[in-house]
């Protein structure tokens, strides 16, 4: 196996011009239902810089990938309810309308999901998929659309592209169909690429191929990625910043070195015990016990409370904020107030 | 890290202990396992072809072991599983459960196997049935095979309680009313009911999220030791393989590639395949990145595999002879660790080939 | 550890509250309460039936005696609170009895179909194989009958009368509901609990008693309430073309049928059996739906 | 492809075959001796006898049953008791008028359905959904028998705009559905006609589409920028192979089943001719328009199942 140790030192970027890509602050995602009102974000903040990697770690159900879609107001107007300022790059998108946001969207934001299978048209060919993005956002002809589309099947290192532009989204193995998927996202060279899950449906062979090509098209093309996932080690292979969340709050921020390898909140230090490696053989794994809450319950005092080993009185109290733990290490926890 | 620790508990559920072979006699032989599923196709259907899913599998799982099979998708591991449990048809196996031959005139009946032999399912929306509650589907196993109905939901209760569920919380509740977590230790226990001694989990904590699927890994350690259980941990994730194996099983495209103790395995793997499975598992260390993947492409179709050596097309180390022969699994008899992998014979031809 | 032990293997927090245990009849009940469009159309359907069941105490009149000075009057005349037809009979009395003919010609082969055809899907989706092609392309042949045309076929050939329209109805409902019944089925079938009781070792009745049926009722069940409204609407129609009911038992179908000679003199009695036809045949299909949606609860 | 086409025209022949079994099965179980309708009612012993074998009537089911097939193959399904003209050419040319009236009544339908629907699922829940939905309930609860009488009533009857009945001065021989003054007959009729099509293709253009916005690949669509009439150009392409469908279904039961309209504005169609069977017991005449009539729904669906496979490339086992 070859290592890239220099890989963390890499991007410095246009990040040294100060103002961030991505901007977030007090994000509140809310889907209100007859029954009940599931508050999946809870006032979520953070920002990003040009060609940076941010991932967003967390379990099922702790609002990360709501939050995401948040910043592409893919959510269904009708049963959600968002607040909060987002921006991204000079669009306000927390004030954007629909129709604005169409212009955003698969451009300057594009994005990649979990399921190839699933995302991509069943009855549309690869290549029509493709140029019908290049035509919608540069107003070309259909003709450039489809040269365009080759050119990234090329990029995306899809074998024999002329042969896949015909293809349908069937007639691909999984591997292919989220390279395809990746060819969609950047067909319009986006400055920043959301990233949902995109390897867990994959087999760990394809798995990190997907990754490395990843990681290459975000170093050659300088995009920011916010890169969405529940597992440790996907983030360790890409992020330069980490952001866990718990229960639709981050809890912890910072550095992918510092979050990984000296993680500050219980959860994070929880997730990291409960991840399962080879040389913890026949000891018991120091499992987070309980489950996460329901999102339905408003929850006063810290969320992690009823799983966390080292509870304190002023856990009960109030929401704990984001503070600092070391320069740029942040962590949501009493124990650090 | 804690070491395990002893416990006793409220509720002494029964123990299988009907050893019949003694401590050496295998739990499990499996011989010349095969399932091929037809592929028809054409004006009338005929078959062109055949969806090679098990193909010529040979195996033992030892008393009181975990036996890890891993594989990526569509290696055949669940039909395996499947197939053990008699859930479809073999086109070709003999199976001995601890010295007995299974479903033949002298042996033992696929009615007592099944009741020595359970599965657990992958936590999915159809692992439970949805109008049920779950205590009812804990105790159908032991009604069907003649319990009371009172005893069995008196075990159901027990059982819950054991997998850590309060009965009289959870025991009337549905399916749809539990979180993942909480279903894969109904199936659990489920699977537990009817007292066997070997259990198949088929992905079983594949589903969960990391900070459940520690609880039901903790959990099933703990089980497997207070009923004197055997395992067959099927998985496509090598870290939780090797956390729970004693031995490991590694299948490509239908057939066995590797198979040996789990030091040996994951220390001194001997076959190109599970290399690259091995060297794709992901560092937590961020200062370890991969640049390079260790193979590419994907698995190929199961139908109409490559001839000679499945793996071939994505091996570096492919010559003329892997496309000429197939290399076998019992190339060294008496091997406790062979790899099906002409590198390892040094009769095979192979120029990389071991002198 | 040893005491911990427990507590870190349960699963929720002891603090945790639960909501009350529901089981799937009770919540889809629930949602059925807030449906006030499904209320509403239930409620009309009941004042039907209970009017079609106390049609011989409150009817005002005999509905088949002749009042023959008093032919095709209009609403309101004299006693004839909504009219007489082409014979001079009470409309209202006949329609309240014809109530009785339409909702037994709706609901009876409904039921019959569905005991068929629902075990012969059962059957044929739990079996598979070579039971599963016999049963399935004989239901095939008789579906490439258009419904009308099988139900006109089969009493126009074997002559009319109530019983004969029914049995007509009858096996023309059976192929659709065995369809749905064997799709089912086959789906439930391969699901992994269905495997589990398998594995456990449970003979197939006890499987298809415990695990399938209880997941196959509830589509049939949708299906076969849907088919109540096309029903009524084909047994009518039997009766209009002179298959159904046999004069001078009053029948909504058969009513339309003679009052058609009076559209240009009476043409609002001709249009009031025809309401009559509508309106059941509307209440079921909505009631149908709001079923439907209140048991499309994702388990 | 091909070879699914070619699979799919081998297997509407058993279909065929049993149809054609059960029509015959019909008139075995059919009250009265069919020798009864051909003879005077004072014939001899001999000359029934006489007549059972000429008809091949001596002769064990199945025999019979393998002849009357054979005569049907060829066109010759009997001659009719009521016009003493052969069913064959009776049925067929009663057939032509049904079809005009049906191709109608479905592309009316189709065209208002298909677009209704496809709103009503964007829409999901918001009034212009339960406005469509309405309009879809009341066109399968309506009784078109009764349909078609209110409607003459109107447009007929009170305003004298159309017709009530018939097929105009010209007939039946030589319809042209472009010449006004005979078009104008078959107005009410398509009109009454495509009430059920109407709601049934709605409903299941709606569900489809509904489905299909409810899919992953709708949020990529929406991620990649296309604004509602591309996502909606994406949602229908993929439900058209579905709804195709049912309008084929749609479109034979119209076929097979227009007897009640065709009685109400007496169009000389096929149910017209059905219709005037059963009032005057004529057998043969009703049992070649049922055989004919599923046939040609047969070959309808037949039909319908390639133009799918044409629609659809996940349809494309070897």
């Amino acid at each position: 196996m070859v290592y890239d140790t220099h890989a963390l030192a890499a991007p410095p970027s246009p990040a040294s011009t100060g103002t961030p890509l991505v901007e977030v602050r007090d994000l509140s995602v809310e889907f209100v239902s007859r029954e009940s009102t599931t508050r999946a974000v809870n006032g979520v903040s953070f920002s990003l810089a040009p060609g940076e990697v941010l991932c967003i770690i967390g379990e099922s159900g702790s609002g990360k990938s709501v939050t995401m879609r948040a910043l592409m107001k893919l959510h269904p107007a009708k049963h959600t309810r968002i607040s909060g300022y987002m921006r991204v790059a000079d669009h306000e998108v927390s004030a954007h309308s629909e129709r604005e946001m169409r212009d955003i969207r698969g451009s300057h934001i594009s994005m990649i999901f979990q399921e190839p299978m699933t995302s991509l048209d069943p009855v549309y060919r690869i290549g029509d998929q493709i140029a019908e993005t290049v035509v919608h956002h540069k107003k070309c002809s259909r003709a450039d659309g489809y040269a365009r589309a080759l050119e990234l099947l090329k990029l995306v290192g899809v074998p024999s592209p002329e042969r896949r532009l015909k293809a349908y989204p069937h007639e691909l193995s999984g591997g292919l169909r989220q390279r395809a998927m990746i060819a969609v996202a950047l067909s319009c060279s986006p400055t920043l690429l959301l990233a949902d899950e995109p390897t867990t449906a994959l087999d760990a062979t394809v798995q990190i191929q997907v990754l490395v090509l990843l990681r290459r098209l975000q170093q050659e093309l300088g995009m920011a990625v916010i890169f969405v996932t529940h597992d440790l080690s996907v983030a360790a292979q890409i992020a330069d910043k980490v952001a866990v969340m718990y229960a639709g709050r981050i809890v912890e921020y910072g550095s992918v070195a510092d979050v990984l390898q000296h993680p500050a909140h219980p959860y994070t230090q929880g997730m990291l015990a409960s991840t399962v490696s080879g040389h913890m053989r026949g000891q018991i794994i120091e499992a987070i016990p309980g489950s996460p809450p329901d999102m339905r319950v408003r929850i006063e005092g810290c969320s992690f409370v009823p799983r966390c080993k080292s509870v304190k009185p002023a856990c009960r109290r109030g929401t704990p904020a984001l503070v600092d733990v070391l320069q740029g290490h942040q962590a949501a926890c009493a124990n650090f107030v | 890290m804690k070491p395990m620790a002893e416990r006793d508990f409220a509720n002494p559920l029964p123990i299988n202990t009907a050893d019949r072979g003694g401590r050496q006699q295998p739990m499990l032989l499996v011989q010349s396992l095969k399932k091929h599923f037809p592929v028809k196709s054409g004006l009338l259907q005929r078959q062109k072809g055949a969806v090679r899913a098990v193909d010529n599998i040979s195996f033992s799982v030892l008393k009181g072991e975990t036996l890890g099979i891993v594989g990526e998708s569509g290696c055949g591991k669940s039909t395996l599983a499947r197939l053990l449990m008699h859930l479809i048809t073999a086109d070709a196996c003999t199976l001995v459960f601890d010295g007995d031959p299974v479903s033949e005139i002298r042996g033992i009946t696929l009615r007592d196997l099944r009741k020595n032999m359970q599965m657990v399912f992958q936590d999915s929306y159809s692992s439970l049935n949805p109008r049920l509650p779950i205590r009812n589907t804990i105790a159908y196993g032991p009604v069907v095979h003649g319990m009371a109905k009172s005893d069995a939901e008196r075990l159901a209760n027990d059982l819950l309680n054991r997998v850590g569920l309060r009965s009289e919380i959870y025991g009337a509740r549905y399916p749809h009313e539990l979180s993942g977590g909480q279903k894969q230790r109904v199936n659990i226990a489920r699977a537990l009911a009817l007292t066997p001694r070997v259990l198949i989990l088929d992905e079983a904590v594949s589903a969960l999220d990391k900070s459940v699927e520690a609880q039901v890994l903790n959990l099933l350690n703990e089980l497997k030791r207070d009923f004197n259980l055997t395992y067959l941990f099927i998985s496509h994730d090598l870290n939780v393989v090797q956390y729970i194996s004693d031995r490991v099983l590694v299948m490509y495209l239908g057939q066995v590639v590797e198979i040996g103790p789990v030091e040996e395995i994951y220390g001194n793997p001997r076959h190109p395949y599970t290399r690259a499975l091995l060297q794709s598992r992901l560092s937590m260390n961020p200062a370890e990145r991969v640049t390079e993947p260790p193979i590419g492409g994907d698995p190929p179709n199961p139908i109409n595999p490559p001839s000679g050596c499945r793996f071939r097309t994505r091996c570096i180390f492919a010559e003329g002879v892997c496309e000429a022969s197939q290399p076998t699994l019992d190339a060294v008899t008496g091997d406790r660790h062979p790899a099906a992998c002409h590198m390892t014979d040094p009769m095979s031809g192979h120029t990389k080939a071991a002198a | 550890m040893s005491v911990a032990s427990l507590s870190d293997l349960s699963a929720a927090p002891p603090t945790e509250k639960l909501p009350p245990v529901r089981g799937y009849w009770a919540s889809v009940g629930n949602r059925l309460r807030y449906d006030y469009l499904t209320i509403f159309f239930l409620s009309v359907i009941a004042i039907i039936v209970v009017l079609a069941i106390l049609a011989p105490l409150i009817a005002p009149f005999d509905p088949t005696k002749s009042h023959m000075a008093y032919r095709l009057k209009p609403p309101g005349f004299r006693n004839f609170m909504l009219g007489t037809d082409e014979l001079g009979r009470d409309m209202l009395s006949r329609l309240l009895w014809g109530g009785r003919t339409s909702l037994l010609m709706g609901i009876f082969p409904v039921l019959l179909a569905t005991l068929v055809g629902g075990s012969l899907g059962v059957a044929a989706g739990f079996m598979g194989g070579r039971t599963n092609t016999f049963i399935m392309r004989t239901m095939d042949v008789v579906f490439a009958f258009p419904s009308v045309l099988l139900a006109v076929a089969i009493s126009g050939t074997l002559g009319g009368g109530a019983k004969n329209g029914m049995l007509a109805l009858t096996l023309v409902f059976i192929p659709s509901i065995c369809r749905v019944a064997e799709s089912a089925t086959t789906q439930v079938r391969g699901l992994d609990f269905v495997e589990a009781a398998r594995a456990s070792g449970g003979s197939t009745l006890s499987i298809v008693r415990t695990h399938i049926l209880g997941n196959v009722l509830g589509p049939v069940f949708i299906f076969a309430s849907s088919l109540i409204s096309v029903s009524i609407l084909l047994g009518s129609g039997l009766s209009f073309l002179g298959l159904g009911v046999e004069p001078p038992t009053p029948d909504w179908g058969l009513m339309l049928s003679t009052l058609r000679a009076g559209i240009y003199t009476q043409p609002l009695l001709c249009a009031l059996p025809g309401a009559a036809i509508f309106i059941t045949s509307l209440s079921f299909n909505l009631v149908s739906d709001g079923l439907r949606q209140a048991m499309d609860v994702k388990a | 492809m091909w070879y699914y086409a070619a699979r799919r025209i081998l297997m509407s022949i058993p279909i065929a075959l049993g149809v054609s079994v059960i029509c015959y099965t019909l008139v075995l179980l059919s009250p009265g001796d069919p020798i009864q309708a051909l003879l005077p009612p004072d014939a001899t012993p001999e000359e029934v006898a006489f007549l059972k074998r000429a008809y091949g009537f001596d002769k064990p089911i199945p025999v019979q049953y393998f002849y009357w097939l054979m005569r049907a193959i060829s066109g010759d399904l009997g001659i009719s008791l009521q016009t003493n003209r052969p069913v064959f050419t009776e049925v067929m040319g009663a057939l032509s008028n049904t079809i005009v009236i049906s191709v109608g009544a479905v592309l009316l339908a189709f065209s208002l359905a298909f677009a209704l629907g496809t709103i009503a699922a964007y829409n999901a829940g918001r009034p212009a959904d339960k406005i469509a939905t309405g309009i879809a309930v009341v066109g399968v609860s309506i009784p078109n028998y009764w349909l078609g009488i209110v409607l003459v009533i109107i447009f007929a009857v009170n305003l004298g705009l159309l017709p009530a009945s018939g097929m105009g001065t010209k007939g039946s021989t030589n319809f042209d559905i472009f010449d006004w003054e005979q078009a104008r007959y078959a107005i009410l009729p398509i009109l009454t006609m495509s009430f059920v099509p109407l709601g049934i293709i709605m409903r299941t253009t709606r569900s489809a589409i509904a489905e299909i916005l409810n899919q992953d690949f709708v949020q990529m669509l929406r991620a990649k920028g296309l604004g509602p009439l591309a996502v909606l150009r994406h949602a229908t392409r993929n439900a058209l192979p579905q709804v195709l469908t049912v309008m084929g279904l749609q479109l034979g039961y119209l076929v097979g089943g227009s007897i009640l309209v065709e009685t109400i504005f007496a169009w000389p169609g096929t149910g017209f001719l059905m219709s005037k069977a059963i009032l005057t017991r004529d057998v043969p005449m009703l049992q070649g328009a049922i055989l004919l009539l599923a046939v040609t729904f047969v070959t309808i669906n037949l039909l319908v199942d390639l133009l799918q496979t044409a629609v659809d490339p996940r349809i494309k086992r070897a």
